[in-house]
């Protein structure tokens, strides 16, 4: 999906000491590469992932949410929550402008969250965020209270998300339209200027002094600015961070990190995703995949060690559950449990009655065993690279493996449904992401990507969104977990570890829960 | 004259919304939608989607869709882009300048090179210098621009740090892509350029300048360089054309900004309205150009001028 | 006059002259590289039509402990991140991009070839038309038009063929019409057309075959062309990926390597590289050989 | 007197394709100053080398010096360093050549390329002075305003104006030898003689050797002192004028001299002709080259070549040189009868239509036939034009006659030619065949009406499908007919290639294995092979060397008697239209303005046009020299033609009236038309 990647941050060990090292002295600017531009800056209308990275910049959140999966201040500074779930009330900082000079009030917020309903707004993933959410009311200047149409335990992690940022009103209705050329808000950095495809700058907010507790420095940034510089192609991107032409590079390739790791000038910074792993779905409701056994067969056949070995070649995680190991709940006694067993494989279908035929390829009532394989394009994160081996290790099974690369997800996937196996992974900082991928759904919605309908499953994963209790929590999901790698429902492939490489001299980039970078405690080390 | 150059000028409008209703018409039967680019799937409910399309218009019948777009074409309103509202023609006009200086440079390095190459190639004719000359050239059609444009970027920018490996602004950023560009159209100038000089060099008049007593330099240079020059000049136009394509996988090569960026983006998140007002920017500006060689053709080539009188 | 009726006169029984000299054939470096096309060309070729005779290993063939060999060894050519065997990947390649490249030319040189043809040989009306047509499609540069295209009909081989072949219509049609004006106004035409010939007869007698030849050369350096646009798709990310990929895809797929295993795209690269290369200088060729002006009379 | 020019034993190679031919070899003559020199012979006889390697110009081509030397004056040209010949080239030796219009650089004016010759030759001349001496030169060439023609382009220029230019630029470097390929050839002829005449004028004003080269004995007999023939590459023979054409004394040069019509040929006899055609370079016949084609050979002359010798002041490399005189008048009569037995064995065997058909029954008649042109408009000018190529013609052919159209190069000829077949149709008027209006029929009626009309084209190199093989070519009018399938149509087209003079093994080759006389030969065959009416020869022999010449003449002639043709020849060279023609239509710039039978046309031409086109013509014969001042002016642009009689721009008797009232086309004696209020009688 869309959503791109991050998560409750499996402490980036090395931003934390390159932080250390160095004494932090303001002034500099950086560069900062990304691998495909922003759409826009409106953190309402957007859905990108490398957008939220240049926005995280410009706004702050409500609330933040810690490694831990604690939730903290930010500019709320407390909270309370009704005893039903159904509405949070919040009191918000007074010191707080944004940084076109308007004061940050309830106001604001309110504006904010009805803004992401507004269907002019045209708001994207916002909306499926701010879910359950129904009304604001502003009880004061600083207190605002906002109503849930049900209780959801995910809501206040939601809240922390740059996409549920609070926006300046009084800019945003000026720009209407084109705010998100102009976006202002309450961030460390403010916008200064944005070249279609070329670069984006923001520089230091000298006013900020509000900042949430994932970073030391509470103050205004050390950075004088930084320019995000769009660059697609993945060899120029490392040819400039090694030529030095830029300060920092993201999403390094696997091939590449062995190789930049023992370059003396630059450090990698990594940091898990969090949410749902890359995980491959299968189609429940096209026959042979409907029935378990086949499945399973599948399951076996596939070698995920073999194939995360040699794509990424150990630099990326393999994951084992539908949820990833930052997330709450996980379930780490799900690891190392499945095993590539080709005979068991081969017996399972043949159980089935699916006989290899002359060609290799298993048939049954004529019938020739095939499985279409749908993967978006182009090739990100070597998805498509990871068709084509399983395409060659079902062969040895006999199943016909049809790859189909498109663009238009949302017919082929979404519409008509038309695949036996599709992969997808989401950010998420909660749990409760299980549900849209899960459960039932409604009989005129569109159904999940599993297809899956079981009413004990539907009971966990409901109660999942309001149990209040941690532990009981936990054991929901640990039984939800374990039901589908047991059924195999889906195949879990690789956690995407978000990789940087940064110059050296550059200390105290950090990430937040979902991966996303901060730059409050960035500087340029002065030699 | 002037006259002449109107009605040439009026009928080429012509050609251009011929083109952009062709353009419009490829693009209409795209798969998908600009929503898929602008949400994620997976997250959104359908009703969601199918609001977000109503909102973006491009659920309407195709024949609504072209009419509301051209009758803003025509009063020069190139509509805004589906992804994030910008409006197009601004955005054109931004991107074009750094598309221009890179068309430009690289136009400079294809004639020089070509030309260097394609006389020296048709002076020496199967001697060494021409099999070099002209397998140089062939080089330069035969490798993908990507491809040529990473080495080029791995070699000066990154092992030799010569030159920088992108950006749009400053003449260095403008080297590596415009030497890219440039070899794809100085091989076909060598090409052209060996064979009408050859050409030339058959003709009876050449036998006329040396039986004068011409100094071979002159013969050359003055004489059949400024003969073989005149198809040449025609091939300028086509070359822009080639030039402006190539700008697509260049600009994205070296990160560059510029309308072949905006358009391959565009054409993949069939975002409409900017591919429609890219094309017929760039259609104008083909036209524009070709319009311009020929008059200068005229202008140049006394055989034509003669029509004239 | 009794010696002109006998056609052939007696001096004419032997044929010495020209033939006689051949004996020192020393390979001019011209004739050196026009003979090194042509092999380079037609063992692309064989690779194409019999793959499994050249190739050492199976190209599908992945093997997770063999990735990113260098070249040399028992893997010529090295290995790719899959742990296949560059050289076989490359030569089974072979059929998919000379698929792609004569495809697209054949069904591109056939479409222009016609409209131009037909557009030259009845003029008037359908001519203006069909040109002004052209001239449209022109204005659109053939990288983009194809883009488009490609991004209309999706992924698939044919696809990408016929976003090729679409694109390269504007041109065949040209370069055909003009020929056939050339054509249509020759004394042998006319001299056809005095002894009582149809239209269609003299179309496809006297014109169509004395026009090909421009377009025959068009369609051989076409060849290399596609290929290339073929390739610049891939790269923008409209290939498709099929289990043996054809050059450009495995050229755009192993750039990321070129750091770490040059090898990856070098040799692809080179594959393409030389193949356009060659088509070019043996189309060149072609040209000379087809010019009448260069031709015996 | 010591020789300006002598070349001693050159021999010339030409590198084609890795190989070496020998293109010249064994060429020794010189030049005295003051001296006109022809050099004649069939194309490919290697006169162009032969001028081009005194300056050493091949080199540029591939070719080299293999032996002998060049010497002008004391200097050696043969070992000259490429400076010192630069400084000769243009400046001691002048050359003109034969396409005036493609001897000029088109991009550069009249004036740049003349003031860069002298400017190169003359390092202290300023543009200026170049600019007032090329002014001059000009005018000396007889080329009107001078001054504009100076800033104007080789494409704005008529040919026969750059042919002045070109000879003037020669001139600027005050040459002592000027060498002259062809001038003539690419021009009209009362533009040929304007030309030679001024050659002439020129030689005695500056004292300059000039080496002519032709191909024209015409006018080789008018211009030189002495005459060289060249024959495949080697001099056959060189004499004086006078002595070569009244004592020949080398078969080649008694065939070419026999080949020539002149105006007192006899049109009731066959035209003499030399067999066979001029041999390649790379296939030459051993011993004499010439010995295949020669009545005289003899055992001897296939075995060993002859050499140059000297006799009498004269050269000639023959075995038998010595007794030419009285072999002359034996031998040939022979040979001559024994072919007319053969023709008339052959005339028995195809139909026998001699039958007398009427007199004065018209076969094809033309109306007030016009063509207009549209001329095409560039980018930059907008405006219609229109060039009025056949304007309002008018005239009858009748069944049986030939019927002869001149004219200089423009004037309509062609059009009309191809309007009466209606291979295109007139702008207004109409063309009947046998009373039937062309115009009236629909497609396919028309096609059946081809068959009677067919056409045989000038160029013998495009008018046949070089992918065809010969057999179906000449095979394609029964194919198109759909009549003699298979092995009868086998049959016919071997038969038509006898009858042409073509062995039936030619039925399988392409025409590129042909000469140009062999191909027009294929084109008759075809033209002939469904038996038609009418037949229309348009400039049929123009491209032809004069010995084929000769013998397509003739076989023409034996066709036409035997398949009882009407024909329409078109035709440049005045002698050959009188020889094959009852009747003459004189045409100038798009109007019919004379028709006469053949012999009164020459001998008493009525308008002024005509009496100058007859005397324009060079007489093979140097004792008849011209007394006739060549007739000035060139022929006006078509598009915009004089008002009143067309011709009297450059007609020497115009009037006022002339100006004002087109003079109508009437009778002045018996079948004597002419438009001119006039006519000269
Ligand atoms: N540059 C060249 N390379 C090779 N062969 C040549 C070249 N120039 C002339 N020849 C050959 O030399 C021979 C003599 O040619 P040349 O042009 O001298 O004939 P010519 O007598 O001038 O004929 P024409 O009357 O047609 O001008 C011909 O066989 C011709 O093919
Ligand atoms: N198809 C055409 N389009 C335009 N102009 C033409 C065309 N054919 C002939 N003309 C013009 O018509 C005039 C007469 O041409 P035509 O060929 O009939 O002359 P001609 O007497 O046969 O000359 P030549 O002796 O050179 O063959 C010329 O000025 C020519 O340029
Ligand atoms: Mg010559
Ligand atoms: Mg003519």
């Amino acid at each position: 999906g869309a959503g791109g990647t991050g998560s409750p941050a499996a402490s980036p060990a090395s931003s934390a000491q390159a932080a250390g090292n160095g004494q932090a002295t303001s002034g500099g600017e950086i560069s900062f590469a990304l691998a495909t531009s922003p759409d826009t800056l409106d953190p309402h209308r957007s859905g990108l992932a490398v957008a939220v990275r240049v926005f995280r910049t410009i706004y702050d959140s409500l609330v933040v949410q810690l490694p831990d999966n604690t939730i903290k201040p930010w500019l709320a500074t407390e909270w309370s929550i009704s005893p039903d779930g159904k509405s949070y009330t919040f009191k918000l900082r007074k010191d707080v402008k944004f940084q076109d000079g308007t004061p940050f009030n309830a106001e604001a917020v309110k504006y904010s969250y009805d803004r992401i309903l507004d269907p002019a707004t045209k708001a994207a993933n916002a909306s499926a965020l701010l879910k359950p959410y129904k009304s604001s009311e502003v009880i004061d200047e600083y207190t605002i209270k906002i109503n849930l149409e049900s209780p959801s335990v995910a809501f206040l992690g939601n809240l922390s998300q740059a996409m549920l940022g609070i926006v300046s009103p009084t800019a945003a209705k000026k720009y209407g339209d084109q705010f998100g050329k102009n976006p202002v808000g309450t961030g460390p950095f403010k916008f200064v200027k944005w070249d279609d495809n070329s670069e984006i700058k923001v520089e230091r907010n000298p006013d900020y002094n509000w900042a949430p507790a994932l970073v030391e420095n509470k103050g205004k940034a050390y950075l004088d600015a930084i320019t995000f510089k769009i660059i697609p192609e993945e060899a120029t991107r490392l040819g400039s961070v090694q030529s030095g032409q830029v300060t920092a590079a993201e999403t390094v390739p696997p091939q590449n990190i062995v190789a930049l790791k023992n370059d003396a000038k630059l450090q990698l910074l990594q940091v898990n995703t969090s949410g749902l792993p890359y995980t491959l779905f299968f189609n429940q409701s096209r026959a042979p995949w409907n029935d378990v056994k086949a499945r399973q067969a599948v399951q076996s056949a596939i070698d995920v060690d073999s194939i995360v070995k040699t794509l990424y070649l150990g630099t990326y995680q393999r994951a084992w559950s539908p949820l990833t190991p930052t997330i709450f709940g996980y379930d780490a006694s799900l690891e190392n449990k499945i095993k590539p067993d080709l005979d068991k494989a081969n017996r399972l279908f043949d159980e089935l009655g699916w006989v290899k035929g002359t060609d290799g390829v298993r048939e049954k009532d004529g019938k020739k065993l095939t499985l279409h394989y749908v993967d978006g394009s182009p090739n990100r994160e070597k998805r498509n690279d990871i068709a084509a081996i399983i395409q060659q290790q079902l062969k040895k099974v006999g199943v016909a493996v049809e790859v189909e690369i498109t663009k238009d997800v949302q017919s082929v996937i979404y519409t008509a449904q038309a695949y036996d196996l599709y992969g997808n992974s989401q950010v998420n900082s909660d749990p409760v992401a299980l549900n849209s991928f899960y459960h039932t759904t409604a009989p005129n919605a569109r159904p999940s990507l599993s297809h899956l309908s079981d009413p004990a499953i539907d009971k966990l994963l409901e109660q999942g969104v309001v149990e209040a209790d941690e532990a009981k929590r936990k054991e929901i999901y640990k039984n939800v977990q374990k039901y589908i790698i047991d059924n195999a429902v889906i195949i879990p492939v690789y956690i995407f570890p978000y990789t940087v490489a940064v110059s050296k001299n550059v200390s105290g980039i950090k990430f937040d829960s979902l991966g996303y970078p901060l730059f409050n405690d960035a500087s340029i080390l002065k030699k | 004259m002037v006259n002449a150059i109107i009605v040439r000028f009026i009928s080429s409008l012509g050609v251009i919304v011929g083109s952009s209703v062709l353009v419009f018409c490829v693009l209409y039967v795209l798969p998908g939608d600009v929503v898929m680019n602008i949400i994620d799937p997976s997250t959104m409910s359908p009703e969601a989607i199918a609001n977000l399309r109503h909102q973006l218009g491009v659920d309407r019948p195709f024949l609504e869709q072209f009419t509301t777009y051209f009758s803003h074409v025509l009063v020069g309103d190139f509509g805004k882009s589906l992804v994030n509202s910008e409006p197009v023609l601004p955005k054109i006009m931004m991107h074009f300048p750094a598309t221009l200086a890179l068309t430009a440079a690289a136009s400079l390095v294809s004639v020089t090179v070509g030309l260097v190459l394609g006389v020296l190639s048709a002076i020496h004719r199967n001697k060494p210098i021409d099999i070099i000359a002209r397998i140089v050239g062939l080089f330069g059609i035969s490798m993908p621009t990507f491809w040529s444009g990473i080495l080029l970027i791995l070699i000066f920018s990154v092992s030799l740090g010569w030159l920088p490996a992108l950006g749009s602004n400053g003449w260095q950023t403008l080297v590596l892509p415009a030497v890219t560009l440039g070899m794809l159209g100085a091989g076909f100038i060598v090409r052209m350029v060996r064979n009408a000089m050859l050409e030339v060099l058959g003709e009876a008049f050449i036998t006329t300048l040396r039986a004068k007593g011409l100094l071979e330099r002159s013969v050359m240079y003055r004489h059949a360089l400024r003969n073989a020059l005149i198809p040449a000049v025609t091939m300028l136009g086509i070359l822009l054309g080639e030039m402006l394509a190539g700008t697509v996988v260049i600009e994205t090569v070296f990160s560059r900004q510029g309308i072949g960026r905006i358009i391959a983006d565009a054409i993949m998140a069939k975002d409409l309205p900017v591919v429609q007002g890219v094309i017929l920017f760039s259609a104008m500006i083909y036209i524009l150009v070709n319009l311009l060689v020929d008059i200068s053709y005229a202008y140049i080539d006394p055989r034509v001028r003669r029509f004239q009188n | 006059m009794r010696e002109v009726v006998n056609a052939k006169p007696l001096w004419r029984v032997k044929r010495t002259g020209l033939t006689l000299h051949r004996k020192n054939l020393n390979l001019s470096p011209s004739r050196f590289i026009l003979y090194a096309s042509t092999v380079v060309v037609v063992f692309l070729i064989i690779c194409a039509v019999v793959p499994g005779w050249i190739a050492p290993y199976v190209p599908t063939d992945m093997q997770a402990d063999q990735i990113l060999l260098p070249p040399g060894g028992v893997h010529v050519l090295g290995t790719d991140y899959f742990g296949r065997d560059v050289f076989s990947l490359i030569v089974y390649g072979a059929r998919e991009s000379l698929f792609i490249g004569f495809a697209s030319v054949i069904v591109g040189g056939l479409l222009g070839g016609l409209i131009g043809a037909y557009a030259g040989y009845f003029g008037g009306w359908t001519d203006r038309v069909l040109m002004r047509l052209n001239d449209i499609v022109m204005t659109v540069p053939s990288v983009l038009l194809a883009l488009a295209i490609a991004a209309a009909l999706g992924p698939g081989l044919w696809n990408i063929v016929l976003a090729v072949a679409l694109a390269a219509v504007p041109n065949y049609a040209r370069v055909m019409r003009g020929q056939i004006l050339s054509v249509k106004n020759r004394p042998f035409i006319t001299a056809s057309r005095s002894i009582g010939a149809t239209q269609l007869s003299l179309f496809m007698k006297h014109v169509l075959p004395n026009s090909l030849s421009p377009l025959l050369v068009m369609a051989a350096i076409g060849v290399g062309t596609s290929i290339l646009t073929g390739s610049g798709l891939s790269f923008l990310g409209l290939g498709v990926l099929k289990e043996i990929p054809d050059w450009g895809a495995l050229l755009s797929q192993g750039r990321g390597y070129l750091t770490v295993a040059w090898w990856i795209c070098t040799f692809p690269g080179l594959a393409i590289t030389l193949f356009v290369l060659s088509i070019n200088v043996l189309g060149d060729e072609l040209r000379d050989t087809l010019d009448p002006k260069k031709r015996p009379s | 007197m010591s020789a300006w020019l002598s070349v001693d034993q050159l021999g010339v190679e030409f590198a084609v394709n890795r190989n070496v031919m020998q293109a010249i070899s064994d060429i020794s003559f010189s030049i005295q100053p003051g001296e006109i020199v022809c050099l004649v012979g069939e194309s490919g006889s290697g006169k162009s080398v032969t001028s081009k390697a005194i300056m050493r110009l091949i080199e540029h081509e591939n070719g080299s010096i293999t032996s002998g030397t060049i010497k002008l004056g004391d200097v050696d040209v043969t070992s000259l360093s490429q400076q010192k010949l630069r400084s000769l080239r243009g400046k001691r030796i002048a050359m003109v050549f034969q396409e005036p219009m493609a001897a000029f650089d088109p991009v550069f004016t009249i004036g740049s390329q003349i003031i860069e010759t002298m400017r190169r030759h003359d390092r202290h001349i300023t543009v200026r002075e170049a600019e007032d001496e090329a002014v001059r030169l000009l005018q000396r060439v007889g080329i009107p305003e001078p001054k504009l023609r100076l800033k104007q382009y080789p494409g704005e220029l008529s040919g026969g104006m750059l042919q002045r230019a070109m000879i003037a630029m020669a001139l600027s470097g005050k040459p002592e030898l000027l060498i002259a390929d062809e001038p003539t050839t690419a021009l009209d002829v009362t533009i040929q003689a304007q030309i030679l005449q001024l050659l002439q004028e020129l030689r005695s004003e500056f004292n300059m050797s000039i080496l002519l080269i032709t191909h024209d004995l015409g006018v080789a007999a008018e211009m030189a002192d002495r005459i060289i023939v060249m024959y495949a590459g080697q001099i056959v023979e060189q004499s004086t004028a006078v002595d070569l054409f009244t004592q020949p004394r080398h078969p080649y040069t008694l065939g070419l001299l026999r080949s020539i019509t002149t105006l007192d040929s006899d049109r009731a006899q066959p035209l003499y002709a030399i067999p066979g055609s001029i041999p390649g370079m790379n296939n030459l016949p051993t011993g004499c080259r010439f010995h295949p084609r020669c009545a005289y050979a003899t055992e001897l002359c296939a075995r060993e070549a002859p050499a140059l010798e000297d006799r009498d002041g004269r050269q000639s490399a023959c075995w038998h040189a010595d007794q030419l005189p009285e072999l002359r008048d034996a031998r040939v009569p022979e040979r001559v009868s024994e072919l007319e037995v053969r023709e008339r064995s052959m005339r028995i065997e195809m139909s026998s239509k001699q039958d007398a058909v009427p007199k004065d029954v018209p076969l094809i008649e033309l109306r007030h036939v016009t063509k207009h042109y549209p001329v095409k408009s560039s980018l930059l000018s907008r405006e219609r034009r229109w060039i009025q190529a056949v304007d309002d013609v008018s005239f009858t052919i009748r069944k049986g006659e030939t019927f002869g159209l001149v004219g200089e190069s423009g004037s309509g000829k062609s059009t009309l030619g191809r309007m009466l077949l209606h291979l295109e149709k007139p702008t207004s008027g109409t063309v009947l065949f046998e009373d039937q209006d062309l115009g009236a029929l629909s497609g396919s009626k028309l096609r059946q009406q081809r068959k009677n009309m067919q056409m045989i084209f000038q160029d013998p190199h495009g008018s046949v499908d070089p992918r065809w093989k010969v057999g179906d070519i000449i095979g394609e009018p029964f194919a198109v007919h759909g009549v003699r399938k298979g092995k009868e149509r086998r049959e016919s087209v071997e038969s038509l290639l006898h009858l042409v003079g073509l062995d039936a093994s030619a039925y399988d080759r392409y025409p590129h294995e042909f000469s140009g006389g062999q191909r027009q030969r294929i084109g008759i065959a075809r033209a002939i092979a469904l038996e038609p009416k009418f037949l229309l020869a348009d400039e049929a022999v123009s491209a032809l060397d004069v010995s084929v010449q000769a013998q397509i003449i003739n076989l023409l002639q034996q066709l036409r008697k035997q398949l009882d043709l009407t024909m329409l020849f078109i035709g440049h060279g005045l002698h050959v239209v009188r020889y094959v023609s009852d009747r003459i239509g004189v045409m100038y710039l798009g109007k019919l303005i004379e028709i006469a039978p053949s012999e009164q046309l020459f001998r008493h031409p009525a308008h002024p046009y005509t009496r100058a086109l007859v005397a324009s013509i060079p007489a093979p014969d140097p004792l008849r020299q011209r007394s006739f001042k060549a007739i000035e002016g060139e022929i006006p642009s078509p598009a915009s033609p004089p008002s009143g009689c067309r011709f009297r721009t450059r007609c020497p008797a115009a009037t006022a009236r002339c100006a004002a009232e087109e003079p109508l086309f009437r009778e002045i004696s018996q079948e004597h038309y002419v438009a001119c209020h006039d006519p000269l009688l």
